[in-house]
């Protein structure tokens, strides 16, 4: 088992005949995923080694039954593409896209969460890797390898180096999942960790945050009333200066509430470990797994 | 990006915002050709992005033209809290029957902009809000639905304000929803929003926060971008399109990614160094970015010893070493680099800076051993 | 028992110091209706004959718990108080105005839709009545008398004139519940005939439609599955000229579909029995209720 | 509110939708004038509330100002399908290369609007539908989202448009779209919608039906209402804010409440008569409206016999009876009435015209009984 993306999946790229997007499809395609199709305007007809494209996602869900979207268009097309995505009956949204403007975000999350059966994840996103099952989104997987950790950051490097820490520590993954930076995630700490809890594969659970906002603190309550499973969290930005904008969007510290060490706090009050460096988060984990 | 109070006032004007008049200057001359303009009396405001500006001597009101020079004079060029002021706002003097506070803030958790209003204006609002949280009147709202007449009611009602303004503030509140929705605000604030002696509502003050994100569907926003008030490393790594903060240490860092980067100071810190800023080159940065980046460090003279701490995913570390390599061509550094690559194509990028053998540049395995390294380096322990 | 409205009801009203939301109000509360608050913006403290008048509804909803609002107000304010009685918590909206814009209409539709918990009945309807319990909005109470059918009608009149026709019958209503005949209503027949079928007292159940429109043809559908109470049904408009609107916004004809035939026609096939006047309408209902 | 083909161009045009330029004229002299102005070929169109205009012979094109001449002297008091043209629109003659469709319907079962798109334009779209409804692409706008940029694509692709304009056109129906949304329409439809020579799109008609309850925020438009395209009677019956349709019997019909009036035209109907028109009074009308109303019907000379169906729920039998006395006193009608009233203050209206004894004024007890009654006045069998 896995969470969100597996053998199920049958993955639709927007924005596949891109440069990137050509790349990190057939990335993902080589490393097992189901890519079944993909979409640009005016490109319908054409193929990407052998994956057809189509003009929009109603005609690729109709002729290619996909499941899961892939978001690798710029910016400026993104909530666009992500709205069409859902409009298709595309059940997982995976957003790679940073840099969509944040008025873009809200309307797309409001509407999102009218509509039932859809689940939007990042955007501003590295995607999800479920080890030797599937890889949607542009995590290095070979750095990574089958287990019972979950992982869910808000990070995408960050989210490589713990699970870089853990793979030396003899651990592996069932699921990594980016949820991205940015100010309106589609997916927060609260919802993968639902998913990990319910997971039969995952044993452990590795949150990785940062400041900014309050997601960890809601995902501390949501911890102590509803998990059973070992949480290890890791918040970056212990010593970034009040005031200033670090790259997320999400990353901005302001006052006392939502700094690294109210936000580790929190998480220490209701059981969760916090680990100070991502070493010593990967070694908490390595502990409690060999205990 | 913040605006300056005088470009939050243009910005309100456009959306119907009732602000008073005034004229920008960066010369004394300027400021008392645009104070006879004007009229007298008329008030000198610093335009520096920083509260107190009151209390720091930055506002003060001119009766006449030879106080519109003396003040001019005092407030160009004033430090205020380390902002240099370049620019002030000349505007006519405003007749204050009350002062409240209005403001409208994109909120992350609510997923939804949050409108406040107070008639405790004038002040900060923290403290108001620590003093007296029943004080400040706030509501959600839905970013779909849009601002409601109600909204604009209950927020006046609840807040307690005079009777006979309910409705004109109701009305400018609707104007700074949709203003903060038009020109893509992720925050709007005003304090004071004054109620004249003739019973109008204006806006005395303009705090206004624009999403970087969505500057390019506001070609008139992006243009406002004021290099005066920027530190010019950061200037310098705008123009480049790299996401810079200046700290205060001595040790360069440069990383792929926010979480990563904020992490790599953490750690550096944690093992008794000092970071000289925070510099994320972003995914799939190509060679060419590594160099400029580097330029861009080095340009701060405190700058001891530089830290890469790279893990690919879209980035590629062979592209990473080719910049460094390219960097030490260009600028020849004096200072020690220290440098760990991890992910995608490492074993390339590893294999190019053995080559390359650049003088003075330690490669690390670990992001934990590349940070100790760096501090020892940076206090001349090790070389 | 009864649907929507009975003595359970908390009524605060809307526009309650204007002439109509005044005379209505106290109409309502004369008949045995409780009626705890009124807002009117502006009015704040003041009371009409001893209900409490509210600036918000939020501060009516707050201190008088009230649970159902009745709208009063002009069209030019109508959309803005149903959305804030749904801010305020209110579950049950009944909004009286006519002449809402459609716009207006289709915005709080939709807008309430995606809310739990609220339920609108109207724009542009007489109200609910629950013979002896409560009445709310301007249906003639005195007309109808307590008893075992339930009416459901687009149309205010058309209610008193079928409902007056049972009266001399010898039949009494559980409840009478006008939905309304603009474009975009609260509630639809569906809605209703499920609160009906759910509702003990009532046994049989009338429908009162018009020309224009689906509404009908959907009940018919919805009967069929769902509805074992006896439905009688009557649909006004059977000579009028196609193209032309007639009153209600509902009350267009265009081609085929919408006409009085092809409703007629559409329920008979399901099964609804369907009178061609109040009167026989009235007839086959007391018919069904003595045999 | 149905607008002419011109004025829903020059709704469209403030919405970015591209139309061909013209004039309005009324006069062979005014058309011959705004022909030389556009220059030629130009096309003279008749302005007309009614399909099938070109079949008809409502549409030429001038290739010079002599056929400007002729062909406006045929189409101005021409009569298409029962209305009389008063008004043409001359304008410049398009190079089309072809025919689409667009349209946006308010959609009251699916409580969204309704978009619509097709290649085969020019022809109408029930035939369309019914040959080759697949010819047709559909969906339907969140109204809270609004139209998206996929919606226009996804149509444009669905209705299978020439590849080089699906941009143009997905761009179109955003404007379409947004001036459905701006203006409050019921409908927006263009058909044809062209692509010229040069590849652009252009609406060559333009059919809108406008929310008459939301004309009040839209004063531009209300001020459009074209009185030379009303039946007179029907002019004065909306003056006077009564909401009334004629029909082509003898039997004058006032009721309150639209279902109600229905129901009574149908009843009448049933017992052998032949209404006259629609007339519902409205909710609470008082006795000057009753008076007034009893004026429009009694404005069609064809009106044999009146019937008043009340049943009183805002509205007040009293006030219905008062209103009647009132336009007995003013106008001294010589047809017969019959008058049924129930509900609200039925015993005291009742009271009121028994005291008033008015001449040839028939009270019934009940709808039916009424209906039959009036039918028989109607044909002179009773008196």
């Amino acid at each position: 088992m896995s969470v969100l993306v597996g053998k199920d999946t049958r993955l639709c790229v927007s924005g596949i005949t891109g440069r990137e997007g050509t790349f990190h499809a057939l990335n993902n395609r080589n490393y097992g995923t189901n890519v079944v199709a993909g979409v640009t305007p005016g490109k319908g007809g054409q193929d990407v080694e052998g994956i057809p494209v189509f003009d929009t996602f109603h005609a690729a869900v109709a002729d290619s039954g996909a499941n899961t979207a892939m978001i690798f268009v710029p910016p400026r097309f993104a909530a666009d593409s992500i709205l069409e995505a859902q409009d298709a009956g595309i059940e997982l949204i995976i957003a790679i896209t940073e840099g969509i403007p944040a008025h873009d975000e809200l309307r797309v999350f409001n509407h999102l969460s009218h509509q039932s059966g859809v689940r939007l994840i990042g955007p501003n996103c590295p995607g999800i890797l479920s080890p030797g099952k599937a890889n949607v989104g542009i995590i290095p997987a070979s750095f990574f390898k089958e287990g019972n950790v979950g992982v869910v950051s808000r990070s995408g490097t960050l989210t490589y180096q713990i699970g870089n820490e853990l793979a030396r520590a003899g651990f592996g993954n069932s699921s990594i999942v980016g949820i991205g930076g940015d100010p309106v995630p589609g997916s927060s700490f609260i919802d993968i960790i639902a998913l990990f809890e319910a997971d039969p594969e995952t044993e452990l659970i590795v949150m990785s945050g940062e400041i900014g906002g309050s997601a960890e603190e809601e995902a501390a309550e949501y911890i102590a009333a509803n998990v059973t499973k070992p949480v290890v969290a890791y918040i970056a930005g212990f010593t970034a200066p009040p005031g200033k904008t670090m790259g997320h969007a999400g990353a901005i510290v302001s006052g006392t509430a939502g700094t690294a060490v109210a936000k580790a706090e929190a998480l220490e009050a209701k059981g969760v470990r916090v680990g100070r460096t991502p070493t010593e988060t990967a070694e908490i984990a390595a502990q409690i797994l060999s205990a | 990006m913040d605006l300056l109070e005088y470009q939050g006032k243009q910005l309100f004007a456009r959306h119907g915002v009732a602000v008073p008049s005034g004229l920008p200057a960066t010369t004394v001359a300027e400021a008392v050709d645009a104070a006879d303009k004007i009229g007298y009396p008329c008030v000198v405001k610093a335009q520096v992005q920083v509260g107190g500006r009151g209390k720091a001597g930055g506002i003060k009101v001119a009766q006449d033209r030879q106080e519109a020079q003396l003040h001019s004079q005092a407030i160009l060029g004033m430090d205020i809290k380390g902002h240099t002021v370049h620019e002030i706002w000349v505007e006519a003097a405003s007749d204050i029957a009350s002062e409240y506070y209005a403001s409208i803030v994109f909120d992350r958790s609510a997923k939804a902009p949050l409108v406040m209003l107070s008639t405790q204006g004038g002040m900060d609002i923290e403290e108001v809000a620590e003093r007296d949280p029943n004080a400040i009147a706030k509501l959600h709202v839905d970013p779909l639905l849009g601002f409601q007449e109600f909204h604009g009611r209950r927020l006046a009602f609840e807040a307690g304000v005079d009777e006979d303004v309910v409705r004109p503030i109701a009305a400018i509140l609707a104007r700074l929803y949709e203003a903060f929705v038009a020109e893509e605000a992720m925050l709007v604030e005003v304090n004071p929003l004054i109620i004249t002696g003739d019973r109008d509502v204006w806006a005395l003050d303009a705090k206004v926060t624009l999403d970087d994100n969505a500057l390019y569907r506001h070609p008139e926003n992006a243009a406002l971008r004021n290099p005066g008030n920027e530190d010019p490393q950061e200037q310098m790594a705008h123009e480049r399109g790299l996401t810079f903060v200046k700290l205060d240490g001595d040790i360069g860092i440069l990383g792929n990614g926010a979480g990563l980067v904020m992490s790599t100071i953490d750690v550096v810190s944690q093992a008794g160094g000092s970071p000289a800023n925070f510099l994320d080159a972003g995914g799939g940065s190509k060679a060419e970015a590594i160099t400029s980046a580097v330029e861009v460090i080095l340009a701060n003279p405190n700058v001891k010893a530089v830290l890469f701490n790279i893990f690919g995913g879209i980035t590629r570390c062979d592209e990473v070493a080719k910049g460094l390599i390219e960097a030490f061509a260009q600028i020849n550094p004096i200072v020690p680099f220290v440098v760990r690559l991890d992910g995608t194509n490492d074993v390339e990028g590893r294999r190019l800076l053995a080559e390359a053998n650049l003088p003075n540049v330690h490669a690390q395995d670990t992001m934990l051993g590349a940070a100790q390294k760096v501090v020892e380096l940076a206090q001349g322990v090790a070389s």
